[in-house]
């Protein structure tokens, strides 16, 4: 037993693929569960002694050593225990290096192209020929002038929520350019908007997008830096901070706009009591629910991604979002294939026939 | 009862009741608990930034690094000391730079970051049902969630009117869209109780000392 | 116009460079994304400054002008210089500002924590105002939100568990009616932020510089 | 009918104040519904309960922070004291961030006063914070007083009869991590499929769903989810007659269902007022 399983022993040693360098992949090739221990000692090649890198692993029989120069040449000693005996297995010279192409990204690679083919190829479309683009009705955008115009009867400031991402996240992007709406409306009707901020970076953001509303409608004068409101970088003081302000300024129109987490209902809730209307939109899946139910309208998810486009009905733009609604169909038809597909091999295989299920999950890895 | 003796016990449960307050209506006590919290608040995560981010991130690798890598560093300092061009009057513009970098990088960490954690993770939930044929309901249960997948998508879809064929569908989607809501928001509701229960029994049995 | 143009170039090709550098993972670019995220969290630490700077000036201003409410800003200034000391002499002298103690962990545990906590768990008053107004059988759309959300509230409470059927019918609500559009709304915001970016890269989203 | 309009139009603060009571009062007059227990619960007392004798430890861990307490903490209690009373030995590590210590500290308050016979170093040993994360996580799977140095307390842990016996993963039955965050899958990456160490999990209610899948595949031996979740684990310790103290989740879970049959009885009646009126309405 003993001598089959040192027969069967091998040991490999080689460059971690599809990596930055530096890293070498240690393997024991014929193992079963019987191992205790597996050291793994390296030798640089420039003396004798070997020193000890890690374990091997007990599920994969792998180790991975991520402290390899990059072109230097290493010896490997592996030492794997077992319950009665010890073996001792070398192997290399190795040596790690970089690769300029990461293969197992291919997929991505291939839909981005799709992707971002659908979408420049409708701009293009778009630019000769600007007529004739559609985009479906979004209430809650329509809503935008008739939330800040109530405000303004009732003589009360319109609010502007920021969630609490910072300014690489799409979902505030998408929040600025509503915002951008929202106070040249205000700036038109020259009522107050005060905009309360999380993240630093997002203030500075802010504080542009409402300048170069008020300078777009000739009120420059009227902008008031102190109306952008820097509160804390912490969520339930921000919560708390919000609300404060909200129950003493008393707005007329409440906008709850970015990635929200547990604190949108506290929020929600708190500008429903003090009578305003609400419009939120937010790309955090498990909040909408809460402003579905405590505002009046909600962008649901990418809706308000398309605002930008919605509200400026630029023919580039409208172009992007029918270009991604390409997109949208291309993947709806890839589900379909993909399920048709994974039944037909499932029946198969059920009945003995695995050559499709076996190119099935093959593809799904490589996914 | 057994009323605690220890100050810092009575602060946090006096801090409760001053946000607890709120429900009733604004108040002077809740102004107290709101201002000394954002005051905590930004203090808290400035100590914090600093301490995780700057020092160990920037500061360490600078003055105590030898790796030739670190003079990247360069990059964010450049960076950030253009966020302070906010300050000036007159070059306040320079602002931009910085904001421009984020946009931008931001727009490139998501775009393959999306596919490749989002779409792909979704796409391949959907169309990977192996146990579809255990049973029938199993099978039935699949093409329900299939459906609910592509309505939902044909309600996202904007460059088409919603009517005729495209209209249903996309109504089909939103009514998926509520059903899902409901179910998110009930199945919440049951933590969020906790966190209230939890807070009444720091002030019952820490503070009031009225429950063991 | 060269305010406008600068920050358009720079966004395209920063935006450019970070795509390009996911496929290629050899250095310097294979680490690019990681470094890119650690600069963020270093900037961050920097723009703290402008925020508190701006919150410094408001308090302020308001003590100096003596506007309403003037009062409670000296407790804001209390609590975050509390808290700003406090923190640096912990982490100078004992290396973690949460080491067993330390006076701002007394700060971090008796205000901070259960502010915090109070403030969350204000959500079980408002989960309750906001579904007794808003589950209303108003229309078909407000009754299945209403049916739904019932039914998984049932499902969650042992009494509700007796009702025959009801907690297997709230694990087919979670595992599949709820699951198809809670995957359709994730691929529609994926989606939605890729071409998001793909115009703001380009430069024909801009909403600050225009 | 003027009665139905006026319920349509109640000020929620008579909704705040209700919802109070129905949560104070249950905690004070303590009911004790009876909770029914589900498999990922029992599965993993079971193989909580076969360590007895085994001479193997359970680790637990508090990867948690106030903000997770009221629906953790109870887990916390309640699985320390099935080991201390089976005599199963435990090592309580206060968790891998530096603020989840005091978590382990309450746990220990609450339950130590029952099991005045324990001995600190030969029954159970308090791992206090070192930095590093994954790191501890792999340096465990080589020893435990090579990663930790001393205890929680200061003492050499390599001086503690217990650590003596275990030392390393090999005689750990099970990592239980109690967590509200993704450090599970962190303890199943680096414990489990490194070392091959079971691992089990604690975590609140909105995180229970997305372990489902983990629990399915047999990555996590059991699962304790939300205040439910250890309830349960506190029914099957009365069960086993092992002393339970205050049963703060099954108390909890009155106080819990009590605040949704309650959200259920008023969604029913506003509905019910708001056909009502739109009838008269017509």
């Amino acid at each position: 037993m003993m001598i089959l399983l040192i027969l069967s022993l091998s040991v490999k040693a080689f460059d971690t693929p599809n990596d930055g360098g530096g890293s070498i992949t240690i393997e024991v090739v014929g193992l079963n569960g019987d191992l205790k221990n597996g050291y793994v000692y390296r030798n640089s090649m420039e003396d004798t002694t070997f020193e000890l890198r890690g374990l091997i692993s007990r599920t994969s029989y792998k180790y991975v050593d991520d402290g390899a120069e990059n072109g230097k040449e290493y010896l490997y000693k592996v030492e794997l225990e077992f319950d009665d005996t010890t073996l001792t297995l070398f192997t290399g010279p190795v040596s790690a290096k970089a690769q300029w192409y990461d293969p197992t990204r291919t997929s991505v690679l291939i839909f981005l192209i799709i992707f971002s083919g659908f979408v420049l190829w409708f701009i293009q479309l778009a630019r000769k020929n600007p007529e004739g683009l559609f985009i479906r009705k979004i209430p809650a955008l329509d809503a935008i002038d008739e939330a800040v115009g109530r405000s303004t009867e009732m003589g009360k400031p319109t609010f502007f929520i920021h969630g609490l991402s910072g300014i690489t996240d799409a979902g505030t992007l998408a929040a600025l350019t509503i915002l951008r709406r929202v106070s040249s409306k205000v700036a038109e009707y020259e009522t107050p908007l005060i905009v309360t901020n999380y993240d630093p970076i997002v203030m500075a953001a802010s504080s542009e997008t409402v300048k170069q509303a008020y300078a777009e409608v000739g009120k420059i004068d009227n902008f008031n830096e102190k109306n952008i409101v820097y509160l804390t970088y912490e969520q339930f003081g921000y919560t708390a901070g919000v609300d404060g302000l909200m129950i003493r300024e008393n707005p007329g129109a409440v906008f709850l706009q970015g990635y929200f987490y547990a604190e949108s209902l506290i929020l929600a809730e708190t500008g429903h009591s003090v009578g305003a209307i609400q419009i939120a939109g937010t790309t955090a899946a498990t909040q909408l629910p809460f402003f579905i139910a405590a505002c009046d309208y909600v962008l649901i998810g990418e809706e308000t991604l398309a605002a930008s486009s919605y509200i400026g009905r630029e023919p580039v733009m409208l172009g992007s979002v029918k270009g991604s609604d390409y997109g949208k169909l291309f993947i709806m038809i890839f589900i379909g294939i993909g399920v048709i597909f994974a039944t037909i091999a499932t029946i198969l295989n059920i009945k003995g026939n695995s050559i499709l299920m076996n190119a099935f999950n093959t593809f799904m890895g490589w996914l | 009862m057994n009323i605690s003796t220890d100050i810092w016990v009575w602060i946090a449960a006096l801090l409760t009741l001053f946000i607890y307050s709120f429900l009733y209506k604004d108040n002077p006590f809740y102004k107290f608990a709101e201002h000394l919290f954002i005051g905590i608040g930004v203090g808290y995560t400035t100590v914090l930034l600093w301490f995780n981010s700057v020092i160990p991130k920037l500061w360490n690798p600078l003055v105590h690094g030898t790796s030739p890598m670190r003079f990247f560093l360069i990059i964010p300092i450049l960076i950030g000391a253009l966020m302070f061009s906010i300050f000036s009057k007159k070059n306040n513009w320079l602002i931009r730079i910085p904001i421009a970098i984020y946009i931008g990088a931001g727009s490139g960490l998501a775009i393959p970051l999306d596919f490749e954690g989002l779409i792909f993770e979704q796409v391949k939930g959907t169309i990977l049902t192996k146990s579809m044929f255990n049973s029938f309901i199993v099978g039935f249960s699949s093409i329900v969630l299939f459906i609910g997948v592509i309505a939902t998508l044909v309600y996202f879809y904007f460059s088409k009117e919603h009517k005729g064929f495209v209209g249903k569908t996309a109504r089909v989607g939103i009514f998926y869209i509520m059903i899902a809501f409901g179910a998110s928001f009930g199945y919440t509701v049951m933590a969020r109780v906790s966190l209230l229960i939890g807070r009444m029994q720091f002030l019952l049995h820490n503070w009031l000392g009225i429950i063991k | 116009m060269l305010q406008r143009r600068i920050p358009l170039l720079i966004t395209f090709l920063t935006g450019v460079i970070i795509v390009i550098t996911f496929f290629i993972p050899h250095p310097p670019f294979g680490k690019l994304q990681d470094d890119a995220l650690v600069w963020y969290s270093i900037i961050l630490g920097f723009s703290m400054l402008i925020g508190v700077d701006s919150l410094l000036r408001f308090h302020y201003r308001r003590i100096a002008r003596r506007e309403k409410g003037f009062g409670f800003s000296f407790v804001f200034y209390a609590g975050f210089l509390a808290c700003f000391i406090t923190g640096i002499i912990s982490e100078i002298k004992f290396g973690d500002a949460f080491a067993e103690g330390t006076s701002f962990r007394y700060l971090y545990d008796y205000i901070l924590v259960p502010l915090q906590s109070t403030m969350f768990a204000l959500l079980a008053f408002f989960v309750a105002s906001a579904s007794y107004r808003a589950f209303r059988a108003r229309n078909f759309i407000a009754t299945l939100l209403l049916i739904t959300a019932v039914i998984v509230m049932l499902g969650r409470i042992p009494i509700g568990a007796k009702i025959p059927g009801i907690t297997p019918l709230t694990d087919w609500i979670l595992n599949y009616l709820q699951l198809g559009p809670a995957r359709g709304i994730r691929i529609g915001i994926a989606l939605g932020a890729i071409s998001m970016s793909l115009r703001l890269i380009l430069g024909i989203e801009r909403t600050y510089l225009s | 009918m003027r009665f139905f309009e006026k319920i349509l139009k109640i000020d929620r603060r008579w909704i705040f104040l209700i919802v109070g009571i129905v949560v104070i009062i249950p905690l004070i007059f303590p009911i004790g519904m009876p909770v029914l227990t589900t498999p990922p619960v029992r599965s993993l007392y079971n193989y909580v309960d076969k360590l007895q004798g085994t001479g193997k430890a359970v680790m637990l861990v508090t990867d948690f922070d106030p903000s997770t307490m009221p629906e953790l903490l109870p887990m916390a209690c309640a699985i320390l004291r099935h080991c201390f009373a089976k005599k199963i030995p435990v090592y309580l590590y206060g968790g891998l961030y530096s603020a989840y210590v005091g978590m382990a500290e309450m746990a220990l308050e609450k339950t130590l006063p029952d099991f005045p016979d324990l001995q600190y170093g030969k029954d159970y040993i308090f791992l206090g914070y070192v930095p590093g994360v994954s790191l501890v996580i792999l340096g465990m799977g080589g020893s435990i007083s090579g990663t930790f140095n001393t205890d929680y307390y200061g003492n050499k842990l390599d001086t503690l009869p217990l650590n003596k016996m275990v030392d390393n993963y090999k005689n750990i039955g099970i990592v239980i991590d109690l967590s509200g965050s993704a450090s599970p899958e962190t303890w199943v990456i680096y414990g489990y499929q490194r070392f091959g160490v079971r691992i089990g999990v604690g975590t609140t209610a909105v995180s229970a769903a997305q372990y489902y899948p983990m629990l399915q595949t047999g990555q996590f031996v059991g699962m304790l989810g939300g205040l439910k979740g250890a309830a349960e684990y506190e029914q099957l310790i009365k069960k086993a007659g092992i002393p339970t103290g205050r049963l703060e989740a099954t108390i909890g879970m009155d106080a819990q269902s009590f605040v949704h049959i309650f959200l259920i009885f008023i969604i029913i009646l506003g509905n019910i007022a708001f056909l009502i009126t739109k009838k008269r309405k017509v």
